[in-house]
């Protein structure tokens, strides 16, 4: 993301603090042993060190759901707020906060269903921040429901007799939309991917896309299984503007080169094969970002009222 | 229904004698010009309104709506146009019935008849091609038409031949009967041409000079026609005021005062009638660092507009019934997170899509009780133009300083209705502070509440060593999940003792006449000007009814049970649906009341009575009155 | 607090000599399993709950729930297990503290000991691992837990080797301890293995043989330990009810209801706590030709159940409280088009996303009130388990015959608590009729108001000549878009009649306890069998005191005015939010007061006292017992 | 659509009614003159009458906007709603009475913003009926906003120097939603273009999206001028499993063969160009329906009763 960071606090002065990965941990994390969403926890703190965020700068902005606990656990400023809207509050945030570091993290109940508009919507404003779906394919919080990216015929306690409809694909729901920018999958379990596509996901100029495969022990265990054991199941795309992981192939040999410009080829890629395919399917930081257009220059408190007199003058009888 | 014209009327000397012009010279008159739509009677009706108030008459210009999309010509239903109230003293209210009328023809006069627009007496202007019109029948129409007009009222009709005059200047009328009309009604009404010429100068500044002087032709051929033609002339004394004025609408003001507020962002979905404030701020809101973000749906519009008052400034959001009932989730999450935000709601006809043009009052209970769970919060509610722009200012600050929601309750006859108040002496200190990034010392909690009155030091995103996660679950005064008891009962506590805190610093409610008596009639926003002017004319006919009118609905302003106490009786008047005392089924037990009567009943538990409607119109004086005296005539607590 | 089984063990002749074995013969005691979560204490304590209510004893159960989704082992926050309240006769509550309970570690049992759920003489079974655990830490931890816990009341604390006994039959006692725990309470409270064991066998029905064995097994262990242990039993007589009795939780009544009312629909989105309602009909609705369709959100949800409504059968959608607040816009609709709707809000804490799995009343105004515009429609509120069932019959049939929305108010505590009630003999006639297609005479409008009542005759898709398009616009009766006055106050007058009309069919409440007297306490929802107990305690202390309860919230039940006048104070007790008298800044004029009082208040005019708490979980008999006398000791009208 | 019209109703009766365009016309129809509305409304009465379909088996379903008034105008029963609401209370309607015919009518901020979230789960369900957008660009009925689909800089009352965001495409986000199994594009003024396409889509069985481009002279007049005047900006898309106007060729010379069940270059197709293509771009009857998937046998109050009666059993004491 673009950074503004030190411009309203630091104010010129070198600020000298250094903070290691301990210094973003907030609240101990409270998922369930096995569950993916620990090591995303890890990955960002990882990302946020290596990149001297400074936590006061920094925002995690989530819905409700497992995975939107994120913030608590982190000690940066979080907003915790409604099951599936947390992308206008970040949204907003950006609209009049643009140097701070904006971080929105869902559920794939909370982006794809019940938030499914604002997903659409974010994707066409294009605001700088990173945008993850902890895809466990379920509702956990709620303990077990059908989400829409549950695999056909996997049982819930909502559909015991399984899911009645295909997943969605939240991928090519994402390329469909006018102004997607950068659209990539990574899984929780394969650390260096993971943190490699987060951090091309932060230096990206727009509104970053990630689906994160997660794994869930306690209700969708056998869902990732295979992906997991089999490196035979994962694809690596690969490209410069990507992520490209060095000495990933020697454990996942499948590998396709991919240009992340190409939509079409994107579009494509991102139909569900036998094969996870985990890397940047499209990036494009040509398309403009909503919190540029509509950035105005300040006003001071003199100038409103001077301009207000101006406008007021216009009404006068 | 009679009218204060009639009477001085008769006092005027009157020969009948043609020669001699007839002045009626009235403290106040109501004029309304109506067409189909598409024939621009908005327009001049607007230019005339402007036109009094820049005269220094007070004035009140309200839009004649049609209900349809496109509605077909020469419909009932159909008319479209304004109706100027102005008088010498201030106008506050569309008031009684219109004096004078000019219609492009005799369906949409017919149309206001029925909706009893009219006085009895009222002149009217009536175009009368359609007399003669090729297509038989509509001559047939017209007939029948103007029997019924006739059979309606008692009314001075003139037929006029608009179109036989307009032809002479332009071939299409659609596009120049409207001046033409507008004067008829300078001349008649001794308007200043020079100022009503200066202003279609500014409606047509993008269009040609060529435009221009063809539409002052129709204007002049319009004064001419009358003058040649009309034997009256209607006087009302204009008194410039010392004070400088400024003429808008409620939605106007709404969206100034937010500029004056400091407020920078207005995050808002479209919905009638509360999109023309957006679109007002849509225009010059840059000018001043603002910017409208029209979202994807009312939640996100509510959503965004926290998120910007989250991270640094108060943001508010625009809107009307059905999107205020979209975003209660939300208002009840920035109850919870103590961040806060401004919601306007420009109250429209209700339940459900209702009726989107047309003014109604009920949205009061869903404003105040809609959230989920127990979510204390403000609700405030301007009263005239004047109020829907320092509302603003109030509103922002209450948020901010008591870290909260405030609901702004206005409507749609404020948003539409154009009328001349005082110009806004501005102060830079109304605009809310910079954004303040100072540290935080480790040991203060995000929500360090004050024990007494629950209220705490703001803090947004920036401000170093105050990093911590706002989030709508229970929590304690760290912001940390927190479900035992205490952090709950205590949470719930401060929310509420703040808004009690505030309460304690309001002023109880003025009376508008005797402070005891035997009838107050309370109400609350925009119909105080025609309640105060119903109860006038009660004490000028020797009642003993007084009025008083509340601002605040949330907290409530204090001292409400002792004033009550020194009435007889006391009735909310509102536009909002209650049961009447006589229907069937109905007893004092199981009457549904008005919104205001519900909460007042309980606040104070007086047997307050109510008087309500719901006609899709702001409710006028003289219904007012005959309320008022009905229930003078029924015995106390009956 | 004090407890019925002290008194009664005082007069139990105790020798102090271990070979006598003491029985505390009570009628009725309250047991506790407790543990960390994932050890099972769940799982142990809802069979002992049914194996109570199977035995015929009365019987309650509530679940003890961790905060966090994985608490961190042996916390205080952390603790997992159910509460089993247990008696000769009938028990609708939870009531006050726990006689007896087994704590898998020490501390969960100091969760428990704060949150006050021990009686003062509780007895305490406690695994004693810890004691000698190699982790220094936790034996440290062990020692001051131990001192804290006796410091806290005069427990009778027993230590019980679990670990070291479940290690003779299984390797990870994390999947043991609990048979072990049920077989010690098994044989403490004398209940019958034979049915312990068939559960265990339901229970493990999907597993292997070998596993259910194991399990007996264990149950057996904990059995003998007891028996070879322990100096007491407690014995708690049973009376075989006459009348079949079923037991299950609120939201498996909800469900089954819907099902005994005919409705094939149930479209939801999840929210603790209303989901275990839809998995309970996801599991066995189709064997009824029902469907439970999860939407992507509530409002989708809502809507899904109005098209299904509209096109045949009325539909039902179920929610919690920021469902409900998404779901305002489609009631208004709903209530506009005169489309049935049944909507269930099984409460939890507020406001926002508050406390998602704990006991709340605070969405009554919300639910009353929450739609923009006046939308007058249906809200009861079952008070027990058994009224889960038959609520559902009720209000699908009143949303049927009065075309209109009825909101069904349960809450947490009602959802989760399981309890036996005598089993509803079921009548075909509760089930809605099929789909009825006749054809419809050209001259009968959509709404055929009867303008007495403002009843009319529902229409669906497929009567042939009754095509028509309903809309939530204002329309006359052809449903036609109208915005004429007259058109919307007959709408709004028809809509807010039949509400009247059910009001009049219902039947005055009931009153607990003498007919008037000093004070009435008026409570609705689950409340009612702990405040109708906390009444029977205060009256057999010779207090003059009665209880009503509320069922229909809207209209409200005729008669309350004249019922309160008998009473020379009246107070709800309530779970939401309210001002305590003397809070700083709050006076009885600015007082929040809670939910039900505001309702009253306004109604009856009659000064209603409230006392109510957000603890988040249920309301206990001895502490409504407090309120009582201390609202007792105060003079009237303070 | 599937066809249990007179099952319900006839009882094995024929029905001898025959119905003309007039038997489906409702109230007059009061949109502003030159509106597309007014033709499609006329092109939908034409197809009712080619299909006679019953007037009481036919349900239209919309949800607020000038677009959505289009049941009111329909002598058959019609549910006009919520903003942004018509699909869910459609889906509703199928579930109930699958024999029923239901038509969908959306404008572009009631589908593609308010109603964004159900449109795209909508498209899931695949539920059995004729989906259609009328695309004016523009919120019509609250006079001139931006909606999603306005083009980039086209002024509005609420964006009055130029919309700040390239146009939504609803194809592209149609086609990126799994299960989507009809997708056409078609314009208001080729009265004979607009007829086959309402038509492929009423036979399509499954949800059958239209995308319609219809004029508002008010305030989008000029947007498809160019389009509406040149023949030469418009492209035909022509398969004989899509919509193949015979003798159309010979005034829009721009045809290109398309087969509609390759998902692949129907979302390349689907992207912008400077030229309007029109007919079905997706087309596979293959994938389930909702309400199918759904359906039970009907159950009498009888047997429901024996049945809870067995369900009681097992709760007994
Ligand atoms: C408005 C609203 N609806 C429903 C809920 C209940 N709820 C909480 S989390 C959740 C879904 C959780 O699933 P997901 O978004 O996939 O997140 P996960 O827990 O799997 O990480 C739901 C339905 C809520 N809190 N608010
Ligand atoms: C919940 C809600 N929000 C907003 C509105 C106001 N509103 C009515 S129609 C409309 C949009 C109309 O545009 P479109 O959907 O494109 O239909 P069109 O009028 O252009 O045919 C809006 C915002 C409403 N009625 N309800
Ligand atoms: S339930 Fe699943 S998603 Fe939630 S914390 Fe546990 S493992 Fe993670
Ligand atoms: S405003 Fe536009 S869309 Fe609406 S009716 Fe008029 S022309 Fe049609
Ligand atoms: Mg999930
Ligand atoms: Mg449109």
């Amino acid at each position: 993301m673009t950074h503004y960071g030190s411009s309203l606090l630091g104010c010129g002065v070198i600020d000298e603090r250094h903070f290691d990965m301990e210094d973003y941990e907030g609240a101990v994390a409270r998922w369930c042993p096995g569950c993916g969403d620990h090591s995303i926890l890890t990955a960002m703190q990882r990302l946020l060190a290596e990149e001297q965020l400074k936590p006061e700068n920094t925002v995690f902005v989530s819905g409700i759901g497992c995975s939107s606990r994120f913030p608590h656990y982190m000690k940066t400023y979080g907003f915790h707020g409604l099951h599936g809207r947390a992308l206008p509050v970040a949204t907003g945030i950006k609209l009049e906060r643009p140097e701070l570091d904006v971080f929105t993290v869902m559920g794939d109940g909370d982006c794809c269903s019940i938030g499914a508009g604002h997903w659409i919507h974010a994707i066409r404003y294009n605001v700088d921040m990173v945008a993850l779906l902890l895809d466990n394919n379920m509702y956990g919080l709620t303990k077990g429901q059908t989400s829409p990216t549950t695999p056909l015929s996997f049982p819930s306690n909502t559909q015991p007799k399984g899911s009645y409809l295909r997943a969605l694909n939240p991928l090519t729901a994402t390329l469909g939309v006018t102004n997607a920018s950068f659209v990539a999958q990574t899984v929780e379990w394969i650390p260096s991917h993971l943190y490699q596509t987060l951090k091309a996901a932060y230096h990206h100029k727009g509104f970053a896309f990630v689906r994160i495969l997660q794994r869930c022990p306690i209700y969708t265990e056998s869902i990732y299984d295979e992906a997991v054991k089999t490196p035979d199941v994962i694809e690596l795309l690969i490209h410069d503007d990507g992520v490209w992981v060095k000495d990933l192939e020697k454990i996942y040999e499948h590998t396709l080169y991919h240009d992340p410009i190409d939509l079409n080829a994107a579009r494509a890629l991102a139909e569900p094969t036998d094969r996870v395919r985990i890397g940047v399917f499209y990036r494009n930081e040509a398309l403009p970002r909503y919190e540029d257009i509509r950035r105005l220059p300040a006003h001071t408190a003199e100038e409103r009222v001077k301009a207000l007199n101006e406008e007021l003058d216009r009404y006068g009888v | 229904v009679a009218t204060k014209t009639r009477t001085s009327r008769k006092k005027s000397t009157r020969k009948g004698d043609k020669s001699k012009l007839e002045i009626i010279s009235v403290p106040e008159t109501t004029v309304e010009i109506v067409s189909d739509s598409g024939e621009g009677a908005q327009k001049c009706g607007q230019i005339f309104g402007s036109t009094c108030a820049k005269m220094g008459n007070g004035a009140w210009t309200v839009e004649i709506i049609p209900a349809e999309i496109q509605p077909p010509p020469r419909t009932k239903t159909g008319g479209s146009g304004n109706r100027v109230r102005f008088g010498t003293e201030v106008i506050s209210n569309w008031g009684d019935a219109t004096n004078l009328v000019v219609a492009f023809n005799e369906q949409v006069l017919l149309g206001r008849i029925e909706l009893d627009a009219l006085a009895d007496d009222a002149i009217v202007l009536l175009e009368n091609v359609w007399k003669t019109h090729p297509d038989e029948s509509i001559q047939q129409e017209w007939k029948e038409g103007l029997e019924k007009i006739r059979a309606a009222g008692n009314y001075r009709i003139v037929e006029v031949p608009m179109e036989e005059e307009c032809l002479k200047i332009v071939e299409d009328t659609r596009r120049g009967k409207n001046m033409f009309a507008l004067g008829l009604l300078a001349w008649i009404c001794e308007r200043d041409l020079d100022l009503i010429k200066a202003q279609i100068a500014h409606q047509f500044r993008k269009k040609s000079q060529e435009i221009y002087e063809r539409n002052v032709s129709l204007l002049n051929a319009g004064v001419a026609w009358a003058e040649n033609n009309l034997d009256f002339r209607i006087s009302v004394p204009t008194v410039k005021s010392d004070v400088p004025m400024v003429v808008m609408n409620g939605n106007e003001a709404i969206g100034m005062g937010a500029i004056a507020s400091g407020m920078e962002l207005c995050s808002m979905y479209p919905i009638t009638p509360a999109t023309s404030a957006s679109h007002y701020l849509g225009e010059v809101y840059d000018r001043f660092g603002g910017v409208v973000h029209q979202a994807e749906d009312e939640i996100a519009a509510v959503g965004v507009a926290i998120g910007a008052s989250y991270a640094g400034k108060v943001a508010f959001t625009i809107t009307s019934g059905p999107g205020l009932s979209l975003k209660q989730e939300f208002l009840g999450l920035a109850v919870m997170l103590e961040v806060p935000l401004v919601v306007v709601d420009v109250q429209r006809g209700g339940p459900s899509t209702g009726l989107p043009t047309k003014v109604e009052q009920s949205d009061l209970l869903a404003a105040l009780f809609g959230q989920h769970g127990d979510a204390p919060h403000v609700v405030i509610a301007p009263a005239t133009i004047e109020e829907c722009f320092h509302v603003m200012v109030t509103a922002r600050r209450i948020a901010e300083a008591f870290r909260t929601v405030v609901i702004v309750l206005t409507d749609a006859n404020l948003a539409t209705g154009v009328q001349p108040y005082p110009r806004p002496q501005l102060d830079s200190r109304w605009q809310q502070a910079p954004i303040n990034l100072t540290p935080i010392p480790a040991d203060k909690p995000p929500y360090d509440w004050d024990p007494r009155t629950g209220l705490s030091e703001r803090r947004v995103p920036g401000q170093p060593g105050g990093e911590h996660t706002v989030t709508g679950l229970a929590h304690d005064e760290w912001s940390k999940v927190a479900y035992d008891p205490d952090s709950h009962q205590l949470g719930c506590q401060m929310r509420s003792r703040k808004i009690a805190v505030l309460g304690s610093t309001l002023r109880r409610p003025e009376i508008h006449g005797d402070e005891s008596g035997e009838l107050l009639v309370v109400g609350w926003g925009s119909t105080k000007s025609a309640i105060d002017e119903a109860v006038d004319r009660a004490r000028a006919e020797g009642h003993s009814v007084s009025s008083t009118h509340l601002t605040f609905l949330s907290p409530l302003e204090p001292g409400l049970k002792e004033i009550f106490s020194r009435f007889e009786r006391v009735m909310t008047i509102e536009i909002n649906y209650s049961d009447r005392r006589d229907d069937p089924y109905i007893t004092p037990e199981n009457r549904r009341r008005s919104q205001l009567a519900v909460l007042l009943r309980s606040h104070t538990l007086v047997d307050i009575d109510c008087w309500s409607r719901v006609p899709g119109q702001p409710l006028r004086p003289c219904n007012i009155l005959k309320a008022i005296k009905s229930r003078l005539a029924v015995g106390v607590g009956v």
